[in-house]
């Protein structure tokens, strides 16, 4: 972000990670042989997302893709999502489900959470919390995670 | 028509006083409030009409021998002339007081389609509609199994009369039709197609949403059979709105919703409507709004209606001047005809993510789908950003626009 | 209980300080407001919270990214959250907000039983009900071949429960019943009706618009599937309501309205409607109403609707006494169980005449049909007089009438 | 009216004459041989009135009845009404059914009657239009009147 941007807040909020996710998505485009899969829609904005997993046999998270439009919150949010919960065990990602979105909403912190989970990169979200009306696109992503991994094939943040 | 920036447009500014919504601070900056297509802010004259009406007259009307109930119900039925006159309606019988454009449009869907609609039938609309000028089509034409069919707009985000024409055919029972485009500020040329459309025997039903609160508006000189409008976006209070119906159209109908006031008389065996308007105002009304309405109407006929579609364009105009003067900026609707809505995109920001950076600056824009995702679909984007003015807005608060977008440019540079 | 009339209820008195409209002269008198029934006064922390709402909070609510548009969100969403509170029910998705107790009981009529009543099927009201709950009723059966029946009631104003009973057949698809009846005061024994519905497999709509101000109201206890009550008749705004139903029901059935708001997506291929309470919830809401019924929550609540209730059934009490001593007096209504409503005539004065010369001593009372002509039919009367409570008002208000009543009975000596 | 009435707006509108009319209608009860009929219903407060007419060959009100529930003013107003009119012939009689409902929401004096017509009488009412909410019972004989004279069965003041 160009450092001329004076106010602090929107300098939590647009931060360099979520900047970078946001323009350069990680995990984006379709997975062929997705096993889950669930779309999101924030009926506030219109930003519609679709979430594709292979979960193999084992209830772990083999691979993760995702694709659609939305804002530089919810694609980065998205894109943080892929890569945090990749290979993670189908538990441990409801867990991070849980986590990520009490986090935001009540502004708890995480409880104990598997070693095998890295949450930390989730806490460039952390400036969401300072603006409500902007908590539901960081939160669409994780939705269509919650709905893919309980096999609802539609969900939305109202 | 371009203003020089610096020629003030003054009569306006004292206006602006009027309105306390407008004074105040957001984030640390005044507000410059850019959202008035969405709900207008409202002035004193009209807060105060309501309160008064709250602490001093409140009772319920019609039904009434005492005082207070008398005196709600002049206060009532004196926004009811009010509004006849504002529109030009040929009699009071046909203004139907409702609690918005919404209710309205269903209550046209509901009581004059739905008996009437048979398989094969159509009602045609466009694509630049609202959802509220949609949805009621679309349920009753599942009800009766009618169609729906649309008419098309072009890239400026006009509707293509010709094919809107060649749509007119003798299946088409009725046409819903916005007044002006909340997402686009298309300006519909009403006049031509409500002529072809009366021609081809099409009863017509005009979305004035956006229409009523920026223009003069004259229900027998255009021609129609329907017009509707909200309150909140006339800067009257929110819950309160308007069907115009024709008397003769209106007394066809039979009512939409039952309950106390909309009858004359009820019995087990058979029960009697009222006559018009009160046919179809079923159970007590927003009576504080409605007043609040009358109030609303009496402030913008003080100021004419002329005089804020002139000061309007003349903003629409600088708007739109200075905007294209942003490096990336890309104009969304870009009609001929426009009225106080300016849709764009800046480069490839989400038009969320502007309206937050803009929000931290003070300024309130509305960003999405207005309501109108056909018209987003057709020209391909997930959503605008969207500036819409109100009589009260100035140069300044253009400027202020400018300014914020500069900004978000910066932040995503 | 009869409560001696040197007794005053000391709580109460510094309530009616909080209502402006209370304090002015009718006619010359202090006014006595003796018709809550039909709308009550409101509060002012109710009447401050729209004006402040309205001055300093208000834009479009649910889709906007600016401040304001959140404010007002949080506001209007707030208010549902003390709605639910209030009634008790299980989730905000329950609680529908409307334009009243009318418009609540016809969603219900068009919505759950238009598209499932078949020729044969039958709806069950009572003869106590308000015409808002029968004309819907009369509306759908219409419209669907289903028959309206309806259960008796006696001399006193008391549903003959053992007749309404037998009716509860397999046929009966919904019972439409009142709370309390505004024309004569009679609290329908809820708990044993719902019940026996229930056991017949009936769904159950209880009209609450004159149970909610008076008495705490528990929608899980009472086991019904839809509750209907008006914001103006327990302090609030007019134009504001709510329907409470079942989430399980609500979900079961199709949006009453289209429009803005209930949607998440349009096409003109499908369009996919909103979740609860949205899908019912059409166009701009009336988000300053909603907001002062918010207020008008808090303030019963801070008072405790026991402590109403209470308040209430001693006056109501004390009145029936004192209207009891006047010559002439024929008490219409004398149910077991009755609240905050005295319907009345007086020798052969027409109910009109009463309340023209009550209104020349600054005294309101409501005369006629009150909206439940069967109600009058049954009873052989063209109308009543109606003298009806709310929280504020006091002994020295039915003392007033009474005095008020003894003239009367002097102009017609 | 009882002296002790001490209000004179009030003792204007309940004047001697309308408590008399009132009371002991004039002209009540059921023409069997009516060739005009129609039917009033005030919705305010749900009162009814129908007016019976036996109209001549030479267009004359030869006789004229009403029954009916209502409030003082209307039975009053209805009682006076047949007074008036009847031998009137049709037109004189439509004058001032115009006369008397404008006298009454105008408060314009009548223009000219035909000698015929007595309408001296009807000022007994002129303390109605001081009570705004009861002009319509004062009127709903006359608007009966005027639809049975035009062969409109049912009318109302709403
Ligand atoms: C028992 C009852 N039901 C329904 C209604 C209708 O309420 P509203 O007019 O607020 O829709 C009323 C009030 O008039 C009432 O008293
Ligand atoms: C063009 C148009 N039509 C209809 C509506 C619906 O109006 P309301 O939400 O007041 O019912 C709106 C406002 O949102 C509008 O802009």
């Amino acid at each position: 972000m160009n450092a001329a941007v004076d106010n602090p807040q929107l300098q939590n909020l647009y931060r360099e990670l979520i900047l970078d996710h946001a323009t350069k998505p990680r995990n984006f485009g379709r997975l062929a042989a997705a096993t889950h899969n669930a779309e999101g829609i924030n009926p506030l904005c219109g930003d519609r997302l679709s979430l594709y997993l292979c979960i193999d046999a084992g209830s772990r998270i083999d691979s993760i893709s995702f694709e659609g439009s939305g804002c530089a919150i919810s694609l980065a949010s998205a894109s943080l999502l892929t890569e945090t919960v990749k290979q993670l065990c189908v538990a441990d990602a409801q867990a991070c489900f849980t986590a990520f979105t009490q986090r935001l909403t009540q502004g708890t912190n995480p409880e104990a959470l598997p070693a095998a989970v890295g949450f930390d990169k989730l806490h460039a979200l952390d400036g969401v919390r300072e603006h409500p009306s902007r908590i539901k696109c960081a939160t669409l992503a994780w939705h269509a995670l919650h709905a893919a991994l309980h096999q609802q094939p539609l969900t939305t943040t109202e | 028509m371009n203003l020089p920036q610096s020629q003030p447009i003054r009569d306006f500014s004292d206006y602006r006083s009027d309105f306390p919504g407008l004074h105040q601070t957001v984030n640390g900056q005044p507000l410059v409030y850019l959202d008035s297509a969405a709900s207008a802010q409202q002035p004193t004259p009209v807060i105060e009409a309501v309160a008064r009406y709250q602490r001093e007259d409140h009772a319920n009307v019609h039904r009434g021998v005492h005082t207070l109930s008398h005196r709600a119900t002049e206060l009532y039925e004196g926004a009811r002339d009010k509004l006849c006159e504002f529109i030009n309606a040929n009699s009071r019988a046909e203004i139907i007081l409702t609690s918005g454009t919404t209710e309205s449009i269903n209550l046209v869907a509901q009581s004059y389609c739905r008996g009437m609609l048979k398989p094969g039938d159509q009602v045609l609309i466009t694509s630049l509609e609202h959802h509220s000028n949609i949805v009621p089509w679309q349920l009753v034409c599942e009800q009766t199994g009618a169609e729906l069919i649309v008419a098309p707009i072009n890239d400026r985000g006009e509707v293509e009369l010709d094919e809107l024409y060649e749509l007119m055919t003798g299946r088409v029972r009725l046409l819903g039709i916005g007044h002006v485009s909340n997402a686009l500020g298309s300006i519909n040329p009403l006049h031509d197609i409500i002529r072809r459309a009366k021609q081809a025997g099409i009863t017509v039903l005009v979305d004035g949403a956006q229409g009523v609160p920026h223009m003069p508006v004259d229900v027998q000189a255009l021609g129609c059979d329907f017009y509707a409008f909200s309150g909140h976006k006339m800067f009257g209070p929110t819950g309160t709105g308007v069907l115009w119906g024709r008397e003769s159209v209106l007394e066809s109908m039979p009512p939409y919703q039952g309950g106390g006031d909309m009858i004359l008389e009820v019995s087990f065996d058979k029960t009697v409507f009222n006559d018009l308007p009160y046919k179809f105002e079923a159970g007590t009304p927003n009576i504080s709004g409605v007043v609040g309405l009358g109030a609303a109407v009496d402030y913008l006929s003080a100021i004419g209606m002329e005089a804020i579609s002139h000061h309007e364009t003349s903003l629409h105009d600088y708007m739109v001047q200075q905007l294209s003067t942003i490096e990336g900026m890309r104009l969304v609707g870009t009609a001929r005809q426009q009225a106080s809505v300016q849709s764009f995109m800046l480069n490839e920001i989400h038009p969320h993510d502007l309206g937050t950076i803009l929000d931290h600056q003070g300024i309130a824009i509305r960003t999405g789908h207005h309501c109108a995702m056909p018209v987003m679909q057709r020209l391909g984007l997930p959503g605008t950003a969207r500036a819409s003015l109100g009589l009260y807005n100035n140069h300044d608060d253009i400027d202020r626009l400018i300014a914020g977008l500069e900004k978000a440019r910066q932040v995503f540079a």
